[in-house]
């Protein structure tokens, strides 16, 4: 994939998506785009148009000194292949006591068992989920979520 | 044995009969006749709890094919008398362990195969594994991650030979 | 007789079924069915029972010990997990190996395709009942397993590459014993398997036009791998993001149109003679050279350096055990046997990992078990299951 | 439709063939008879560890990549020798046969044995200290009368046995 492509990728999500999030190139074939909660889905139908649809991961990251939970949806596209040697980052940031997210089943359907095992281990709930459920730890598990910083394995 | 002279002729002849029919089972040939048939039918139960489940599936294949040491795995725990222990055991998969052993008929055997089931390997600050030891007894260790399918049948080999010594 | 049948229909209900955990197949793994006569209405696959945390483990671990920790998600297909990894951390090391050691990781990653394949189609034979077909494709392998174990010195868990290169150069006589495996899988595979089991009427009935997975379900449920390209997807990482030596070599996508669970297999079958055609033209086209980046060479200690100018095999340095990536973020797509592998990573410059995030492809068809056997009957289960080549470990991580 | 019963009927046949061919011809089996025939692996076959401890140098290398934490280190001296040194000790309860000490060791005092087929009744024979890992793993074949054969990989058969 060349060069061009990618800023032109770039400037048409750029003009789409401004004021609501920010997007920026890290390399030659991954884009970032930071926005809030509230506007995740509707980046995330935007995005749908343009013809990223599927989501190839979830990721969610604790960062305990900043009280947040960074979780970001790496976004591609299979139909369109162009846009499948792009690797889009959608993210977003939310407040790591209350951990509520919003979910994006809606837009991309890929997302249920991603978001479903970032709720079980990490311990974000998506509101809008169809099935918020523990999918790999125990039914009673109780504990803190395992992925959680301040989760400390025994050695 | 020994049963009181009083007994062998005075009532109770049902206890009297069951010390003869055990006596006769267990400490005469008729046990090593026992233990001989036991070590060339161990039939293990189908429950391949994590990854060295591939090894274990190619020492039944052709090349190893331990078919030959009269080991076959086997669907129900009903009709199976060795539990081999694949690798990693989960606590989610622990309790199913645990009930498939308890309804497994006597005698029955364990093999631990894998560093995993031995001390949990390379996952040893897991914070979702147990030990093996900490569910059902062990009797034969293969260390290994995962074990080749050698091992596996040298396993089968050796707990034959230590059920034949008397179990 | 018939009056009491007649009102056990009237009052039918829907019963639970409940399959696993005790190996239903290739690893435990539950579902949780309900059933009406004998048609799923509603199929919950119910993973977890393999869970063993490896990517909170991994934030506890050195940067190079994560290399064996990754293959344990799959011991199968060792050399695709590794090799997502590395590419990952040589990213964030920002080097690049040498073309020989792309070549080499290249040919260990399509031995172990083809295995892996192998294996699935051993699983899909016993779980619709023909034991031949177990037994054929798990003896097929080991003449593969046989060769790649000449090449790491293990049979299944291979750690072989590492960042900079790999660990060992080829054995002599390398090449005249791969080319004959080679000459033997191909033959099997193209004249014995047809007759006893793709051509085989009984195979065809179990699998054609059961669990049929359209082009856009699969799209919109982000399934991966032959899976997908059997519902006419054309997406291989190796095509789309080219890494180690896949630029240079030719091979073309294997692909089916019908999407149902003989296209499945057949799509696997494809891509095992595409691995063969990359296995001979990486040994006709090796390059010369150093299996290792000049940064690390001259690290070792002496005694070592000589040993890997007369045996070929390469000694870790020791700074490794110190590796520091600087810190970033970076993402990592290969092309693993059941499909796109992905890692994220993020680095804080220290001797561990921040996060590392993996996504594994058989998580990513899981969701495949409740949209194809939701509908289907009780006995195309085992047949749908097969096909996907769910490998449990492989999810759970 | 007849034309598609006659092609079933055919393949079916096919099929049974096939199977038959490779039931009956006895020289295309791959069994390793394993008890009774014992394999030579390739040269650099990643088995059990043994410690040559003149070679030593007390660096701890091994027991730092160690990803499994197998290795720990033991104050040993050595009786005749009277050598002292921090010498690794192997514990194959937790290894996972990766050979990453092997190749990080920069003196070379750790090498491989190809010895890969062990099995133990008792727990604690799995941990090897430093005077058992000098001496290297003794495994006893499992059964007298076994042979070693060599595998080779072949056109026909797929895999053929050499007696070594």
């Amino acid at each position: 994939m060349n060069i061009d492509e990618v800023s032109r990728v770039f400037k048409d999500l750029k003009s789409m998506i401004e004021p609501e999030a920010q997007i920026s190139i890290l390399s030659s074939n991954r884009l970032i785009i930071t926005t809030s909660t509230d506007k995740l889905e509707l980046i995330a139908n935007l995005l749908k148009n343009y013809g990223f649809d599927h989501v190839k991961s979830v990721t969610a990251i604790d960062y305990p000194m900043k009280n947040i939970i960074e979780i970001s949806y790496l976004i591609s596209s299979f139909n369109n292949l162009n846009l499948s040697k792009i690797i889009l980052t959608l993210k977003t940031l939310i407040d790591r006591n209350k951990s509520i997210s919003k979910s994006l089943y809606k837009v991309w359907p890929s997302v249920e068992f991603l978001e479903r095992e970032t709720y079980d281990l990490m311990g974000v709930f998506f509101e809008e989920h169809p099935e918020n459920t523990s999918l790999i730890l125990p039914e009673d598990y109780k504990d803190i979520r395992p992925l959680r910083k301040d989760f400390k394995l025994i050695k | 044995m020994r049963v009181k002279e009083e007994q062998s002729l005075t009532g109770n002849i049902y206890n009297f009969v069951r010390k003869i029919v055990l006596w006769i089972i267990f400490k005469t040939p008729l046990k090593r006749l026992r233990n001989w048939g036991i070590s060339y039918s161990l039939w293990p139960v189908h429950l391949t709890t994590a990854c060295c489940g591939c090894e274990f599936g190619a020492s039944s294949a052709p090349r190893f094919d331990a078919e030959r040491t009269g080991y076959l795995p086997f669907v129900g725990p009903r009709q199976t008398n060795l539990i081999v222990i694949e690798g990693s055991l989960s606590k989610k998969m622990a309790n199913a362990v645990r009930l498939t052993y308890e309804q497994m008929p006597n005698p029955k055997y364990v093999i631990a195969l894998g560093a995993c089931a031995i001390d949990l390997g390379i996952f040893y600050d897991s914070y979702n594994l147990v030990r093996v030891d900490e569910v059902v007894p062990v009797d034969v260790y293969v260390p290994g991650c995962p074990p080749r399918p050698e091992a596996i049948i040298r396993s089968v080999v050796m707990l034959q030979r230590k059920i034949r010594r008397g179990g | 007789m018939k009056t009491s049948l007649s009102k056990q229909q009237d009052n039918r209900k829907e019963i639970e079924l409940f399959i696993g955990p005790q190996h239903p197949a290739s690893g435990h793994m539950r579902f949780i069915g309900r059933v009406d006569g004998d048609i799923f209405t509603n199929f919950i696959p119910d993973p977890g029972w393999v869970h063993r945390g490896i990517e909170k483990i991994a934030e506890n671990r050195k940067w190079i010990q994560i290399i064996p920790l990754v293959e344990r998600a799959a011991i199968l297909d060792a050399a695709n997990m590794n090799i997502g990894y590395v590419i990952a951390l040589e990213k964030l090391l920002d080097i690049e190996p040498p073309p020989r050691a792309q070549y080499l990781r290249t040919l260990l990653c399509e031995i172990n395709r083809i295995t892996s394949h192998l294996y699935g189609f051993g699983i899909a034979g016993i779980m619709i009942g023909s034991s031949t077909f177990y037994m054929w494709p798990f003896a097929d392998r080991e003449p593969l397993i046989d060769i790649a174990q000449l090449i790491t010195g293990a049979r299944l868990t291979y750690s072989y590459m590492i960042p900079g290169g790999v660990r060992r150069d080829l054995p002599q006589g390398f090449k005249e014993k791969a080319l004959k495996a080679l000459k033997y899988i191909e033959r099997r595979l193209n004249n014995d398997y047809f007759r006893i089991f793709f051509d085989n009427p009984v195979t065809k009935a179990r699998y054609q036009e059961v669990g049929v997975l359209k082009r856009d379900d699969a799209i919109r449920l982000g399934i991966v791998g032959p899976n997908l390209r059997a519902s006419n997807v054309k997406y291989d990482v190796r095509k789309v993001e080219p890494y180690a030596a896949y630029p240079e070599l030719e091979f073309d996508i294997a692909y089916e149109k019908e999407g149902d669970c003989y296209a499945r297999l057949l799509v696997r079958v494809e891509e095992i003679r595409q691995s063969i055609k990359i296995i001979r033209q990486i040994l006709d086209a090796l390059p010369q050279g150093p299996i290792i980046h000049k940064k690390y060479e001259k690290l070792v200690s002496l005694r070592k350096l000589e040993e890997y100018q007369k045996t070929g095999i390469f000694g870790l340095p020791a700074i490794f055990t110190v590796l520091r990536p600087p810190a970033g973020e970076v993402i990592s797509r290969v092309e693993a046997a059941r499909g796109e592998l992905i890692f994220h990573i993020i680095s804080t410059g220290e001797l561990r990992p921040y996060r590392l995030r993996m996504v594994t492809p058989s998580f990513r068809n899981i969701v495949l078990f409740r949209e194809l056997i939701s509908g289907a009957r009780v006995m195309d289960f085992p047949a749908i299951y097969g096909s996907i080549d769910y490998f449990p470990p492989e999810s759970d991580r | 439709m007849i034309i598609k019963i006659i092609n079933n009927f055919y393949h079916h046949i096919r099929a049974i063939l096939i199977g038959l061919k490779y039931l009956l011809s006895p020289g295309i089996r791959i069994t390793l008879k394993y008890p009774d025939e014992l394999p030579i692996l390739p040269e650099n076959y990643r088995g059990m560890l043994k410690l040559n401890n003149e070679l030593c140098i007390s660096c701890g290398l091994c027991s730092q990549i160690c990803p499994a934490g197998a290795i720990n280190l033991k104050l040993f001296e050595h009786e005749q020798t009277k050598q002292v040194g921090r010498h690794p000790e192997v514990d194959y309860k937790r290894c996972i046969f990766c050979g990453f000490c092997i190749d990080i060791c920069p003196s070379k005092a750790l090498e491989l044995t190809r010895i890969h087929d062990a099995a133990f009744y008792v727990e604690d024979e799995l941990y090897y200290e430093v005077n058992r890992l000098i001496i290297g793993p003794k495994i006893d074949p499992p059964c007298m009368r076994s042979k070693y054969v060599i595998s080779e990989i072949d056109e026909v058969r797929g895999i053929v046995y050499r007696n070594a």
